[in-house]
């Protein structure tokens, strides 16, 4: 255990303010891409799920008179 | 009441016509007839102020247009070649804009209006994904979404089928019955009874009268 | 001519491989990725000359190397997509080019806040991280044109078009920085090459790098997958998917 | 009448956020001319503390100008130029709608990248302040003036080279100030007359510029 105490390892000798910031901004862009990964694949399960409404609006609108 | 008078046309040094007068009441429909490259369009750019006229006077309802172009607009929808529609936003965004800066109804359903239109299905996918034929009528729907009196539209029936067509004029006599007026051009000859048809037809000038 | 690869060249039958890799990747980034923290945080002995800031390299070095990891295997896809007109290939491109991106800007970020300390400025143009800076823009110059093209064909292939062109770039842009740094450069000492650790402190890095590799599968798959759905959304296998989907929401076991 | 502003303003974000190139390529553009001097010139950082300002308000010109096409180009093109001439809201009005959406999505991002770039240069945090304000208020200013020059053109087939050759003129004295008050704030003295400066000519370009733009617009659509 290099640290002697929980608020030693914080300090990471002077330099915590530096070490945690790289750390933090780096999990934070790790989990900002995840999540990216994520809503990509809900939108794209979304355009498919749209696409089979869209064609089910097209079948039954066929039978409508009076359009252009 | 539209009035235009004496107006003349130049584009580019070429006179496209000379002194022209004519009024159009409400409740009456005006078919611009000629072949192309005549002026109608710029006949129609005219009317709505888009291009300013080389001389002649353009009065709705007895005052300049040019003068107070607010109150003109207030009551003037005009469909041109173009179809005015964004192609990233989706055919309801756009007429929801539509519906908002025009003067429309505010409770109309637009999903409603896209059907008859024929764009059932075609409501929530982004415009650069429609067919031109399509656009024209995403621009078309606004017939159904607007209560300006006066109707001016460039070539409304390119790429609309014979049933469509149909119901366009019979929508152009409702809009004319409740004193609406309606000013077109149309390659085809429209089968409404002559009270309400009027028809101006722009022949070729002799092309000898330069500036 | 590599026989084993054909079957994959099916899209649904490598949206199941990939799915099948998936957990096992995950599985592996979340144990690499704590141990070697913890390990490198608070295990490790600090560093004699910088203390404790040198901790910075358990996150710093791991980014470097995978961003240029994971560029070489975009390259790898983009030259087999081009030359063997594999359709998969196409889409490793554009699945791994965002996660290299990522890993390129934390190498960056991590690498200025290394350089605060030592020399007291945010942003040092040293030679390393003037060339990952170029890689970032390289990378969001191909992840920008894989956007530009709406046909999703065509854009898989410009991509990897730029990729190979950059992969030639990369190692001419790499050493006329270092020349060009050597020649604008005072005499900093560039800590970033890796100093010969004592093994207490060189086994949490290589267990960092193994985690950030499997982070770089883990993502590129998940991308991968996403890319052959967006890609194949108008074929029957993809609609039955989704029915089964919603299926298990319903039943509530997804 | 606002909701008709908001309604213009909320249309045009809506469209350039669905097409992410046209915001974000500008800003990538800024970010790498800024990049190439240090490598052209060198890393001495109080030989990059003088030159930044020159550097970062050039970049962000040229920025601007790149970004000026998706003004009216596409609106002219796709025919919604001409609807929005025929609304019952005063042209000049809906058009400083336009100008001001063009704006959040260009210059307001300069504003938000320009701290990055004043490290990128070595600028301290005092220099770097006067840098932001002058940022703050020139870049509306690029955007009135330029919005004139791009509906003068918007009807020409080569409008972008003519362009620049017509906003680049016009926005000189804004270079010119910015970059005063940024060197007088380098040296610690204050800078608070020209930013004054700046400041009247935005508002004078507010005022003014939206009903150029009009009449300039309907030139080019007739």
């Amino acid at each position: 255990m290099a640290f002697t105490s929980i608020a030693d390892f914080f300090a990471m000798g002077g330099y915590g303010f530096y070490v945690w910031l790289a750390y933090g901004i780096s999990i934070l862009s790790l989990i900002v891409l995840i999540i990216n990964t994520m809503h990509k694949r809900k939108m794209v399960l979304k355009t498919v799920k749209q696409r089979i409404a869209r064609e089910q609006r097209i079948k039954n609108a066929s039978n409508m008179e009076g359009t252009l | 009441m539209l009035h235009c008078e004496k107006l003349t046309c130049v584009r580019e040094d070429r006179i496209l016509f000379k002194d022209l007068s004519f009024t159009v009441n409400p409740g009456e429909i005006v078919q611009v007839e000629g072949p192309n490259g005549v002026g109608k369009t710029s006949l129609f750019r005219l009317l709505v102020g888009l291009s300013s006229p080389y001389s002649g006077q353009v009065l709705w309802n007895g005052n300049l247009t040019s003068d107070d172009r607010e109150s003109f607009y207030q009551e003037l929808l005009y469909l041109g070649h173009k179809s005015g529609v964004k192609p990233e936003l989706t055919a309801l965004e756009n007429l929801q804009f539509f519906q908002q800066v025009h003067p429309s109804h505010r409770n109309a359903d637009l999903w409603q209006v896209l059907a008859k239109v024929g764009l059932a299905g075609y409501e929530d996918i982004t415009a650069s994904q429609l067919s031109a034929g399509q656009l024209r009528r995403v621009a078309l729907a606004r017939l159904w979404l607007n209560d300006c009196p006066l109707w001016i539209l460039d070539e409304p029936f390119t790429a609309i089928d014979k049933s469509g067509v149909a119901v366009l004029e019979e929508l152009f006599i409702k809009h004319a019955q409740n004193g609406g007026i309606v000013v077109l051009t149309t390659h085809q000859d429209l089968n409404i009874d002559s009270n309400l048809l009027a028809k101006i037809t722009l022949t070729k000038t002799a092309d000898d009268l330069y500036v | 001519m590599w026989k084993w690869l054909h079957p994959y060249a099916k899209p649904e039958r490598s949206y199941q491989l990939a799915g099948k890799l998936l957990p096992w990747f995950t599985v592996l980034t979340i144990i690499t990725f704590l141990v070697g923290s913890v390990w490198g945080l608070v295990f490790a002995p600090a560093d004699y000359q910088q203390g404790d800031s040198f901790r910075i390299i358990y996150i710093h070095v791991p980014a470097a190397m995978m961003a240029m990891v994971a560029y070489s295997s975009m390259a790898i896809a983009a030259f087999i997509a081009l030359v063997w007109q594999i359709r998969m290939a196409e889409m490793t491109v554009a699945a791994t080019a965002p996660v290299g991106a990522v890993f390129t800007f934390i190498a960056l970020f991590t690498g200025a806040a290394w350089g605060k300390p030592m020399w007291g400025a945010w942003w040092v143009w040293d030679a390393r991280l003037t060339s990952e800076l170029i890689l970032l823009f390289v990378y969001l110059g191909i992840i920008a044109l894989y956007n530009a093209f709406s046909d999703k064909v065509l854009a898989g292939r410009a991509a990897s078009i730029l990729t190979l062109v950059g992969v030639i770039n990369l190692p001419i842009i790499h050493y006329s920085v270092v020349w060009w740094n050597t020649l604008h450069q005072g005499a900093t000492i560039s800590k970033f090459e890796k100093p010969s650790m004592a093994p207490e402190m060189l086994w949490p890095l290589i267990i960092m790098i193994v985690a950030f590799g499997a982070f770089l599968g883990t993502l590129t798959l998940m991308r991968f997958r996403n890319e052959i759905l967006a890609r194949e959304n108008h074929r029957p296998w993809v609609t039955a998917l989704i029915s089964d989907i919603n299926m298990k929401k319903l039943t509530g076991e997804k | 009448m606002f909701k008709a502003f908001s309604q213009v303003v909320s249309k045009e974000l809506k469209g350039a956020f669905r097409r992410q190139s046209d915001i974000l390529n500008p800003i990538w553009f800024f970010i790498i001319v800024v990049t190439l001097f240090p490598l052209g010139i060198g890393t001495d950082p109080a030989l990059l503390k003088r030159i930044a300002p020159g550097i970062i308000w050039v970049a962000a010109l040229l920025a601007a100008l790149l970004s000026f096409e998706r003004l009216f180009k596409d609106d002219f093109i796709d025919g919604s130029l001409e609807q929005l001439m025929l609304t019952r809201y005063p042209l000049p009005w809906l058009v400083s709608a336009k100008v001001f959406a063009h704006w959040l999505l260009t210059g307001l991002p300069v504003l938000l990248v320009s701290p990055l770039l004043a490290t990128f240069l070595a600028l301290d945090v005092e220099t770097y302040w006067a840098l932001f304000l002058t940022l703050l208020i020139g870049t509306p200013i690029l955007s009135l003036l330029g919005a004139i020059g791009v509906a003068l053109t918007v009807g020409l087939r080569k409008g972008g080279i003519l362009l620049s050759l017509i906003m680049l003129p016009l926005s000189i004295p804004i270079l010119i100030f910015s970059t005063m008050a940024i060197d007088a704030a380098a040296y610690g003295q204050s800078y608070s007359g020209l930013l004054a400066l700046l400041g009247a000519m935005l508002v004078a370009s507010i005022t003014l510029s939206p009903f150029a733009i009009a009449a300039s617009l309907r030139v080019s659509v007739s």
